[in-house]
């Protein structure tokens, strides 16, 4: 499926004034959603299947052990942008123990700024911000376990 | 006995070992990457770690990110399954420098049997027959073409760092074996990141048997009898049966007990498997050992009634062997066809895509491993193995008419899989007859 | 699946005021949805998932073994209607093998006029029509096997 | 043997059978009603032929449109499953005057065993012990009540016509007894159309458990040892199990051979069960025979190693049993769960209704015995038994915590299902002692 053929198929949407279009052809899957829901700009989602079907409720799997959060799955609130963690290891918020947090909420960050540790197989991994903005929301606490992907912090740019 | 595992592997060997840590009330912990996220398998797990990206070296292959897992979920122990790491000693060191256990042999006998050439010439000190060839790497073209014209044509080049059919080159005269030198020394070097190769005499129409043993610390070993993996297709096993249609009670004596003086020599420990080539005068010859569970255990576990995985964890755990070689019998036979998302009808091209209809066979004397189901979307990064379907029955013809029924009930849509080619095979006169070689599927389809 | 086809199926729901649509065939699965979630217009929902999905295309099963007609799954010819067996048996056109046929092609029958015989377990049943008109097709050959429910003839009424 | 034959069932057993045909390379026919129409196993028999709608006294209870459809597709026999025609001696009868065989016994068997009263007899004269109780249907409420206070309560009363816990009441003292007669008569009628009925000692606490046997038509005849079907919920059976874990080795063959000396009074052909109940005192007394296939046959296939189904078709075929009775032997331990698609926090209602998801246990150990798949809609009709979960180990502990894992693994929605209860179960306490009885379910539940 073509980025044309979906624009063509937005537009058959818009003209024909449906609200829902879903297509399933073999592997490929497209889902489209317009109008009353949101105001404003149609939402478009276009999903190629990320989760197998049939598995339905299945969580992110059991994510990791250590009473660390959920990956992000849920919707976060509008506009925030994630710092997710590289790799899989341990969360540390300061780079000592007695030293101060890299970060706390209302922080603004640059990009490229160390933002926290992880340490894995005894290396401390100076972790950088892909993004730059106010810390609005700190995801996991001090010492916890975090796997690959999971969301650290949420920032506004 | 451990508490809690890691398993660094994916898909259905995953999945085969988090239902034996299940039964032995042993904690399990899958990693998986972005990929298979989702998966059903994987909550099936008593836990789940993300350690990356699709790309296998940036999880599944990558060293540091399931150290890393495996410290953070505080596991005792990693069971590498087959593929991926399971063959990788350094992974076996580093596990060993961070006090976790490998489930598998110590790094020195990977090492030791992972150089095919330092394998051969254990081979040859342990009594145990090999083909003729070279002692040594290769050094250069002419040297391949002096010891070819010794040993007499056709010859084979393997690669010294790795088996598995990758890197091997036939040759049939000079020629093609001067063409097929420097190729051979690059695809050894691409494969497994070293570049010797070593030359042997190539046997036409060989079957493949294999001998699958378990050895633990404390010096016991046993041998669980053989594996007939004859049906390949470019080097990969397409179809494996237990016991061998083709062996005398006194070959396989003799094969099994080879086996276990070669696994002695190397020291040994945890579950391996010991290759051989049969030839056509019902000679055998030493292949390569395979320092891992096997795709194919499952065919020992129905005939000799013995759980491989469970002893692996329990080996590794410094369980002594309690099974004696005396009371371990095959009874019936056993044959698995591997379930391939390949398209046989388009030279077994992969397949991947989602699995929209999957009716799976059951009923007596049928046992399916796998980890897909209805809505599965097959990954087109990995391997294409989506499962593996075993039969066990009385002997080996109703074996046969037991795969063929089951065969046909499998219905897996809309990808195409190999279970099209199995039942031809399956169905094949030769290979009712038991009378196949490695080479039979080329020649026949 | 054809842009194509999809645009003229909206042109469909359009003419026909249809607020939703899903079509499963095989692997291809079309879902269209129309207007808000209006109350109004009636909800008609065209659904070719006769059989249980995930069987696809297993056949009717592989119907009666003796070469009878498949039971009429495909759509028949409008407006015409469907005399069906009532029981397994042996299909007999006639009540003996000399004698005429009950109906041929341009019949005209009425209600509970026989039509056939059905031979089950030694016992010859007549099979009366449930209903009038004219014969326009005989689907089965004298002598096949029937199973229930299997068209055996075509009237238009 | 036969090169063709119907199946007058549906569901799982349909299946089973289709299955034994294409290994034994008989060609089947289904029947089918029109709420069956399109289920996956239908395509896998030779032929299908739709006999009758929904309602199963017009279609699976109808003997005309069975018979009807055997004689347009020409087969040689008819296996009748379980349930439906399956213990009904005018149909076999019928299929003998029609000249089509009957897989099961001779309708004079059927007749025989079906009436409880006269089997009760027979019981007697065989020298198999059976609890005291009337030796005639009990003429009148006072001719009950005076047995009863011979025989001391509490008591059973019981249907003749039939078993399988239909038309059964159970009186703790006279005034009960008096109450539930007229009840257990009009029961008795309902259920089987003969509203004789007669009374028994009740026992309490009790084991069931039941001998398989195999007797062909030249007088050879074994049993395959015991099933023990101690958990059942209103006389339904739930789980059961080979070998039964409350038996011992003396009382296991005192049990076999009683078996054999019954069913050789009723001049007995083809696959049977003799069902008894096991006394608190490990005495035992005769309850019934089953002249049919069980569902539960699949845990003495796993034990034995010895296909049930494929011994029936052969022996109503004329094949000698080649089964010797000291080459029969039971290896490991197998027990099998029924998966209903019933609410088990609602009272056990049947929950009909579409599958949207169907992940199915695999694996080693494990054989599943099921119709039903992702998109299958389960109708409102017919039994609510929609597969059989079997596990074989080594021995019980092993299976237990293999059951345990399978269970566990098993993902059917969003109908409800039995398998939360059969986790439940098999984790219980009293359970894993093996220490239950035919009460312990509606005690603990």
């Amino acid at each position: 499926m073509e980025l044309d053929q979906i624009k063509e198929l937005i537009e058959m949407m818009k003209a024909n004034d449906l609200c829902e279009l879903e297509i399933v052809d073999g592997q490929t899957r497209i889902a489209l959603k317009r109008g009353s829901d949101v105001p404003a700009a149609p939402v478009v989602a276009i999903t190629s299947a990320v989760m197998p079907e049939g598995v339905g409720n299945v969580p992110a799997a059991n994510s990791a052990s250590t009473g660390t959060a959920l990956p992000a799955e849920t919707i976060r609130q509008e506009n925030l942008l994630e710092v997710t963690s590289p790799m899989v290891g341990t969360y540390f918020s300061a780079p000592s123990p007695n030293a101060d947090t890299f970060v706390e909420i209302g922080s603004k960050i640059e990009k490229d700024q160390v933002v926290c540790i992880i340490e894995a197989m005894k290396v401390m991994n100076e972790i950088k911000s892909e993004v730059a903005g106010t810390v609005k929301e700190i995801l996991v606490s001090n010492g916890s376990s975090v796997e690959f992907g999971q969301p650290i912090l949420l920032v506004e740019p | 006995m451990f508490s809690k595992i890691l398993i660094a592997n994916r898909g259905e060997i995953a999945l085969r070992i988090i239902r034996a840590c299940r039964e032995l009330g042993i904690q399990s912990v899958a990693v998986f990457s972005e990929a298979d996220r989702g998966a059903h398998y994987l909550s099936l797990a008593d836990e789940a770690v993300c350690i990356g990206p699709a790309d296998a070296t940036e999880s599944y292959l990558n060293i540091p990110r399931i150290i890393s897992a495996a410290e953070i979920t505080n596991v005792e122990a990693i069971h590498p399954g087959y593929g991926f790491l399971a063959e990788n000693a350094q992974f076996a060191e580093i596990c060993r420098d961070c006090k976790i256990h490998f489930i598998g042999p110590d790094p020195e006998a990977m090492t030791l049997l992972g150089d095919k050439i330092q394998a051969r010439k254990l081979a040859i000190k342990a009594k145990v027959p090999v083909l003729p060839g070279s002692e040594a790497p290769l050094s250069s073209e002419d040297e391949a073409a002096q010891m070819a014209a010794e040993i007499e044509y056709p010859v084979i080049l393997k690669a010294a760092g790795g088996g598995g059919g990758r890197g091997m080159r036939i040759a049939h005269n000079e020629m093609s074996l001067r063409a097929a030198f420097h190729a051979a020394q690059n695809e050894a070097q691409q494969a497994f990141k070293n570049p010797d190769i070593y030359i042997e005499k190539y046997l036409e129409q060989a079957r493949h048997v294999e001998v699958q043993i378990l050895a633990d610390r404390v010096g016991n070993i046993v041998h669980l009898w053989e594996r007939d993996c004859s049906l390949q297709r470019r080097h990969q096993k397409v179809i494996e049966e237990s016991p061998s249609p083709s062996l005398s009670s006194d070959l396989r004596e003799q094969l099994c007990k080879a086996a276990i003086r070669l696994a002695k020599a190397a020291k040994y420990v945890n579950a391996g498997t010991v290759e051989f080539l049969l030839g056509p005068k019902k000679k055998f010859y030493f292949g390569e050992v395979n320092t891992r569970i096997q795709v194919e255990h499952p065919v020992t576990e129905m005939v000799t009634g013995i759980d491989l995985v469970k002893w692996q964890l329990r080996i590794a755990a410094g369980e002594p062997l309690k099974l004696r070689q005396k009371d371990i019998h095959t009874k019936g036979h056993a044959i698995e066809c591997r379930i391939n998302a390949e398209d046989p009808e388009s030279n077994f091209t992969p397949c991947p895509g989602r699995i929209d209809t999957f009716i799976a066979p059951g009923g007596p004397g049928v046992r399916l491993d796998t980890h897909v189901y209805r809505g599965y979307e097959i990954s087109p990064r990995y391997d294409s193995l989506i499962g593996k379907l075993i039969v066990h029955k009385k002997n080996r013809t109703e074996a046969i008419a037991c795969m063929k029924r089951a065969l046909h009930e499998f219905k897996i849509e809309p990808i195409k899989t190999t279970v099209s080619i199995c039942q031809e095979i399956i169905s094949h006169r030769q290979f009712v007859k038991g009378k196949v070689d490695t080479g039979f599927i080329e020649r026949t389809w």
